[in-house]
């Protein structure tokens, strides 16, 4: 194997990498807020992809429109669905919440179906597929562009949270709900926010994978790695989730080049299990502990 | 007056092949079957509050091994191979559950999730002895010299071990070690301090839990008479924690009922294609806002309580 | 408890199985006929394409016109979402509950395989089971649908390394029942040219970067490079090859891939790429089979596009109707079976004549196809697989 | 006495278990009041129902003339009642300037760094500090960036929930808790010398009787 | 019989304990006081073992309780109750005490599964002997009921009982008068009185409630800031300076 050749691997990880990063981030913004995990991240992304895709079959929308159709129907639609559901249980426990969100991604790709079928779609592309020659190295526009474009949303959502009194009101929530309270943050609006900005992330995260997987109702099953990803970062940590993504799609793909065939395929999930077995609360993640 | 009960439902049970069509004894067989997983579910999950979404690998382990016990050496009685699964698939449990003593909800959910794709991949890899993707036709199960090919026999076979390790459950929950499992679930920490041995415990909630599994898989094996890696998907697992959501955490009839109501919808639904998921979903999600504990908490079950209920 | 259920058991071991009823699904009016196939899972657009726009759409075109003998057809399928376990529930169900004449066209090996012994057992045919493994091959009550992996892997290599004088092969295959049944026949049917695979990779389902596995591949320096797989990972694939800039290799790809999807998919990036093909293009055709597969399809569903998964449904129906039609007014399992196997010659206006002999397989011939400006452009005529 | 906050009958239920049981109190403009009682008899809870953390079951918050009884948190700090509450619950992943500034929340954009200034000019280990995290602070630290914190909307109520954990209260008037009920009510100087408050924290009535 | 030495321990840059050192007799009462955040909890944690020390030592009857794991603590006679209760709450109450008296129970898993002769008569057994705690604790009214619909004072009762169901020889109550009223207060002050009495129990108490702890105490310790500030006869602590100072501030403010 030359050099060359896995320069192009890593790279091609590495954007596939800034993809489950954006997925875990959506995650973990969600599970801050409210501590719930969004079994239904993946099939949000998937459908707002797919409303961003209709519009530009109807009205032939050049592609940075499809992209905001495309985030305005993933805000729209984790507005609703905070409202419309997740609010109504706020009283349940975490477990139930759990469930109601895999009762969501079990609709919503129901629903993708009705409305778009199984088949899967080309999705036009802000890149080209044609390598670029960088001396010796060929890299792909397209692996630099996810990678440059995930980049430039994790800096603007750095931004947010650093810079914003909702990035701010956001991180307070997460750290101490009553304490957040009474600094007059509405703990409500920071859910529905979080859900949106979640939402929102997840969009991009679509539009920018959907050329690579295609556009499918099946395509939402991209957030187990957004999952995995999260773990290995340490769930509720944004750098977390930023280095477990890109840790898992290179590893993801530089394993098929020197593991045996055997188990290759189970890498991701092996690794999950022994970080876990050695940081039970993942890379960058803290241990919680209980007072009594 | 519950004796009367028991005895009424026993009867119904032994003559349900006699008055039900032919297709439901397979799907009570069925019910049974996945009612085993979800008493063994809700043991790790209800009980001790350690979330499964790797069940479907523990179901894995017991139907392979059963299948492959029953290929290899055919003279074995049914009834050993059943407990032979049950004691691998729990040792399988114990080594999953030792590590994931480190991890609370959602990090265990994970694992056992990863552990669900991991058992997909073991038996792809290990395909000189499962066949890997090409699947494994199960030979019939055989006691002494019969062989319970029908499915009504397969049924009383079923129904036999079923009623065996609802028994047991029964018994577990409503004594010593149930309430140990119970305590960790309620503190933790008031648990430790009342004497109870809580890695132990929740260990013990792991490897009982894997061996009703396994022993479930092993009748799987024989009911379905064909495994392949495609069987045990995460959505199987998933399938199994909505059963004891639907029934109720923590209750031996609710894993009954929840099993029984998921089969049947499952059923029912098959025809309805692409409407399934989305009725399933919305089933899902109706149940946790209107009846977060399952129907467990909404119908008062009069068998299968301490004296003390 | 168990001793009280002995008695029990034995009387049961002999009221096991019994008799169907000779023509169940079948009156004066109308032959019921289910399937269990694949309407959620990683095969749902398939499953739902061969039956509803396939099945269904010649079934249509019949009962329009009169039925078969006066007989009305009518399906009734369920989903297994691929699943075995699942296909045996449905099977049981479309057998016992809802008395179904025949199963036809489930799809994919392991539901196929996991209900193969009940059927049999039963005495239900299988009509036309929708995958490439071999595993089919020679049973009583089953007629095989698709070209089996093992003469697909003969008519391409016998090609290719035959007439075309290429030595050096690799493959990219999906970590599946469908892939390495590939895998194993490609590998017999080298050794008979003294050749053999230089490379092999595979793919796992669902997957989102198959860099590394054409990087690999692209290592060992093939001539011609197999692609196992479905519709989208292969698009991943031809488009991975252009992002390295790979032009040394013939990519092809197999009779269950060569179709208009993955041309779709995969864009500019297949241009090039050869296959064997076992339809003939559902779209630009003019056989007279396809061009009235695709008025037909234009008439009762005009928003469908016409594809090799709905034309294949199309034919099973219409190999159904013929063998129905033969069979006659006495229309039962056995003399369907008998009917279906005295056909030869069957012009169906879609595939070569066919001819179904003792192996029960319906469609055992492809021909060779390249993609050009976006088209599969036919090179040769029907390969012989025998 | 024009009271700024008044309370009338309230009684609070965590789950099935009573809380406060009618409580009636009033704080004047400019004045402090202190809450006195042992552990469990309800100031906590008293508290966290003015600042809108629990819900009364029964009974009337009313603050500058306004019913804030069914308000949420949030409305109640903007309309000027913070709350510092017991164990300072500061924000350990905040450094001493994002606590600061998130106690901010409400406040209008351009006079936060006013705030900010008069927070460390109140406590100005917070100014040395700033860029430290709260979660690393001693315990002093982080009571005084708790109130710090809770200054920065520059409230017209200040609610304290055991601010000191042991140093001297300054009284000027109290009200002594006991299982939800007020028992006591009176300017400081009366509450330091009546028994029922000396045996509230130390039993000295009941030693006084037994000697 | 309980020793504990120079006991250290911090939390995040908190001193917690800061070189704490005390003794309880056979069969005494013993209280820890202090103004809240002195350490009180913090003692009972690390003697029950939820807390490792940094420093320190903790003898229980000759033997070293650090490095011990809670159960086994537990199983070596130590019992407690929690300042915030912590009773199973979606167990009934007779189930709290029942749990209470695990160590003493010998059905294993097997044989309760199987439904073995000798779980049934332990289980018989153990029911009574918890009925019989309930009944002595006035609970036995709602031995049926959830623990976490009780009202608090019930619940600090239950578990009482469920750690007298332990059978110790050392119970160690963290607040046990909190939220009661005083008629309850002096109910409780009885039955700690009689638990020492008829059962010869060494109780170790942590309360803020002077009347409870003035009333039982055979000597009392004060912590403030995580040291002893005081130790002695209850009279004696009452009028201590530095103790007054702790808790009211010099007199000078």
């Amino acid at each position: 194997m030359s050099t060359a050749a896995l320069v192009h691997v890593v790279v091609s990880g590495l954007a596939t990498g800034s993809i489950y990063a954006l997925m875990a981030i959506s995650l973990v913004i969600v599970y801050n807020a409210t501590r719930t995990l969004n079994f239904a991240q993946g099939e949000m992304l998937m459908v707002s992809t797919f409303v961003g895709w209709t519009a530009h079959q109807w009205l032939r929308l050049p592609l940075p429109l499809i992209m905001l159709v495309a985030v305005v129907a993933a805000a729209l639609l984790g507005w609703l669905i905070e409202r419309a559901v997740i609010r109504h249980s706020i009283a349940a426990t975490h477990f139930d919440v759990l469930i109601i969100t895999l009762g969501l991604s079990l609709v919503l790709r129901a629903a993708a179906v009705l409305a778009w079928t199984h088949d899967e779609f080309p999705f036009p592309s802000f890149f080209a597929d044609r390598p670029i020659a960088l001396g010796p190295v060929r890299v792909a526009p397209v692996s630099l562009g996810i990678i440059g474009g995930s980049l430039l949303l994790m800096l603007a959502l750095y931004g947010l949270f650093r810079g914003t009194r909702l990035g701010r009101a956001m991180r307070a929530v997460a750290q101490n709900q009553r304490a957040a309270r009474l600094m007059g943050i509405s703990v409500e609006r920071v859910y529905s926010a979080s859900w949106i900005l979640a939402a929102v992330v997840g969009g991009i995260a679509g539009v920018l994978i959907a050329p690579v997987i295609f556009l499918s109702s099946k395509m939402g099953l991209v957030a187990i790695n957004g999952f995995t990803a999260a773990v290995l970062g340490g769930f509720g940590s944004m750098p977390g989730a930023v280095v477990g993504g890109m840790l898992l799609g290179v590893i993801e793909n530089l394993a098929p080049l020197y593991l045996p065939s055997g188990i290759k395929h189970s890498v991701p999930f092996l690794l999950m299990i022994a970080i876990l077995l050695v940081r039970p609360s993942g890379v960058l993640g803290r241990a919680r502990r209980r007072k009594v | 007056m519950r004796r009367a009960l028991w005895l009424a439902g026993g009867l119904a049970l032994l003559l349900w092949p006699w008055a039900a069509p032919p297709y439901f004894v397979f799907l009570a067989s069925l019910i049974v079957v996945n009612a085993i997983v979800a008493i063994g579910l809700n043991l790790l999950s209800g009980y001790t509050n350690q979330l499964s979404f790797g069940h479907a690998g523990f179901l894995a382990v017991g139907a392979y091994v059963a299948a492959l016990l029953t290929i290899h050496a055919p003279a074995l009685p049914v009834v050993a191979a059943l407990l032979l699964a049950g004691l691998a698939t729990a040792l399988v449990g114990l080594a999953l559950g030792i590590p994931c003593l480190r991890l609370e909800g959602l990090y265990l959910a994970m694992a056992t999730l990863a552990f669900g794709f991991v058992v997909v991949e073991a038996i792809l890899n290990l395909d000189w002895i499962t066949r890997g993707n090409d699947g494994l036709r199960v030979p019939v199960a055989r006691l002494g010299g019969l062989a319970l090919a029908s499915d009504t026999a397969k049924y009383y076979l079923v129904v036999a071990a079923g009623a065996l390790l609802v028994w047991a459950a029964a018994n577990i929950v409503r004594t010593r070690t149930g309430r140990a499992l119970l305590a960790i679930r309620e503190s933790e920490i008031a648990a430790q301090a009342s004497g109870v041995h809580v890695a132990a415990y929740k260990t013990l909630a792991f490897v009982v839990s894997a061996f009703y599994t396994g022993v479930a898989g092993g009748l799987f094996a024989f009911i379905v008479g064909y495994l392949s890696p495609d069987a045990f998907d995460v959505f199987l697992s998933v399938d199994f924690v909505a059963m004891i959501v639907v029934g109720g955490l923590g209750s031996i009839p609710g894993s009954i009922v929840g099993a029984a109501v998921i089969t049947v919808l499952y059923d029912t639904l098959a025809a309805f294609q692409n409407y399934r998921p989305l009725i399933f979903g919305v089933i899902l999600i109706a149940c946790m806002l209107f009846m977060p504990g399952g129907i467990a908490s909404r119908v008062r079950f009069p068998v299968l309580k301490g004296d003390n209920a | 408890m168990r001793a009280r259920l002995v008695p029990f058991l034995v009387l049961l071991a002999a009221f096991a199985a019994a008799p169907a009823g000779a023509q169940q699904g079948v009156t004066d009016a109308e032959i019921l006929l289910g399937g269990s196939n694949s309407f959620s899972g990683p095969l749902a657009f398939t499953g739902e394409q061969m039956t509803k726009y396939g099945i269904d759409l010649y079934f249509k075109v019949v009962n329009d016109g009169g039925g078969i003998h006066g007989r009305r057809i009518r399906t009734v399928y369920y989903d297994d979402g691929y699943k075995p376990q699942e296909a045996v529930a449905n099977t049981k169900k479309l057998v016992e509950q809802d008395r179904v004449f025949a199963i036809i066209a489930p799809q994919g090996s392991p539901p196929v395989v996991a209900t193969l012994g009940y059927l049999e057992e039963q005495k239900v045919p299988m009509l036309f089971p929708y995958q490439s493994s071999p595993v089919t091959r020679g049973k009583k009550y089953v007629f095989q649908g698709m070209t089996v992996s093992d003469r697909s892997s003969v008519m391409m290599i016998d090609y290719l390394a035959g007439q075309r004088k290429y030595k050096r092969f690799a493959a990219i295959y999906q970590d599946d029942e469908y892939g390495k049944s590939f895998l194993t026949a490609f590998e017999k049917d080298l050794g008979r040219h003294g050749l053999k695979l230089v490379a092999s990779e595979s793919v796992k389902r669902g997957v989102t970067d198959v860099s590394a596995q054409i990087a690999k591949l692209q290592a060992a320096k093939p001539d011609v490079t197999f692609l196992v797989l479905v519709p989208g990972p292969a698009a991943q694939a031809l488009k991975e090859r252009q992002k390295i800039g790979w032009t040394t290799t013939l990519m092809v790809s197999t009779g269950p891939l060569t179709d208009e999807r993955y041309l779709a998919l995969a864009g500019e990036a297949a241009e090039g790429v050869e296959g064997l093909s076992l339809w003939p293009d559902p779209l630009t055709s003019e056989l007279p089979g396809v061009k009235l597969y695709r008025q037909h399809m234009q008439k009762y569903f005009p928003k469908n596009e016409p594809n090799r998964y709905s034309i294949a449904g199309y034919f099973a129906g219409m190999l159904f109707a013929e063998g129905a039609k033969r069979a006659g007014r006495a229309l039962t399992r056995d003399s369907l079976i008998a009917a279906l196997e005295g056909i030869k010659g069957f012009e169906s206006g879609i595939l070569a004549p066919l001819t179904i002999g003792p192996d029960h397989e319906t469609q055992k011939q492809g021909f060779w196809v390249r993609v050009e400006k976006g088209r599969f452009k036919t090179l040769t005529d029907w390969l012989k697989s025998e | 006495m024009s009271a700024a906050l008044e309370l009338e009958d309230l009684a609070v239920f965590y789950g099935k278990r009573r809380a406060l049981e009618g409580v009636s109190l009033a704080v004047g403009r400019g004045e402090i009041v202190t809450l006195l009682g042992a552990n469990g008899s309800g100031k906590s809870t008293t508290l966290r129902a003015i600042s809108g953390l629990v819900r009364p079951a029964r009974g009337r918050i009313v603050y500058e003339g306004r019913d804030i009884t069914r308000a949420p948190a949030d409305a109640i700090v903007a309309a000027g009642i913070t709350h510092v509450p017991e164990g300072r619950e500061v924000f350990p992943e905040f450094t001493v300037l994002e606590n600061l500034l998130v106690g901010g929340h409400t406040v209008a954009r351009r006079d936060v760094a006013g705030r900010l200034e008069a927070a460390f000019r109140l406590f100005p280990v917070l100014r040395e500090r700033r860029l430290q995290l709260g979660g690393t602070l001693s315990g002093g630290e982080q009571q005084m960036l708790a109130i710090g914190r809770a200054l920065m909307a520059r409230p017209r109520l200040l609610l304290l929930d055991e601010p000191s954990l042991g140093l001297a209260p300054m009284l000027a008037r109290g009200y002594v808790l006991e299982t939800g009920r007020v028992v006591v009510a009176g300017p400081s100087a009366a509450l330091t010398e009546d028994p029922r408050v000396r045996t509230a924290y130390l039993g000295f009535a009941k030693a006084a009787a037994a000697r | 019989m309980l020793g504990v030495e120079d006991l250290s321990i911090s939390f995040g840059g908190l001193t917690a304990l800061d070189g704490l050192g005390f003794r309880v007799a056979e069969r005494e009462i013993f209280a820890l006081i202090g103004p809240n955040g002195a350490g009180k909890s913090t003692v009972f944690n690390v003697v029950t073992g939820l807390y490792r020390p940094s420093a320190g030592r903790v003898r229980f009857r000759g033997a070293d309780l650090l490095g011990l794991a809670p159960h086994q603590i537990a199983r070596r006679g130590v019992a407690r109750t929690f300042q915030n209760t912590e009773v199973f709450r979606t167990l009934t109450a007779l189930d709290n005490v029942l749990i209470g008296g695990h160590a003493h129970l010998r059905g294993g898993l097997l044989r309760a599964a199987l439904g073995a002769r000798l779980v049934r008569r332990e289980e018989a057994a153990a029911r009574r002997r918890a009925r019989a705690l309930l009944e002595r604790l006035g609970l036995a009214d709602v031995a049926g009921v959830e623990a976490g619909g009780l009202p608090l004072g019930l619940q600090k009762r239950l578990e009482v009982a469920r750690a007298l169901a332990a059978e110790p020889a050392l119970l160690l109550l963290d607040e046990p008068a909190s939220g009661l009223n005083p008629t309850e207060t002096q109910t409780l002050m009885a039955l700690i009185r009689r638990l020492r009495d008829e059962d010869g129990l060494t109780i170790l108490v942590v309360e803020h409630d002077m009347e409870l702890v003035m009333g039982i105490s055979d000597r009392v310790a004060v912590l403030n800031y995580g040291r002893k500030i005081a130790e002695g006869k209850p009279g004696a602590i009452a009028t201590d300076p530095a103790v007054i100072e702790a808790y009211l501030g010099s007199a000078d403010g």
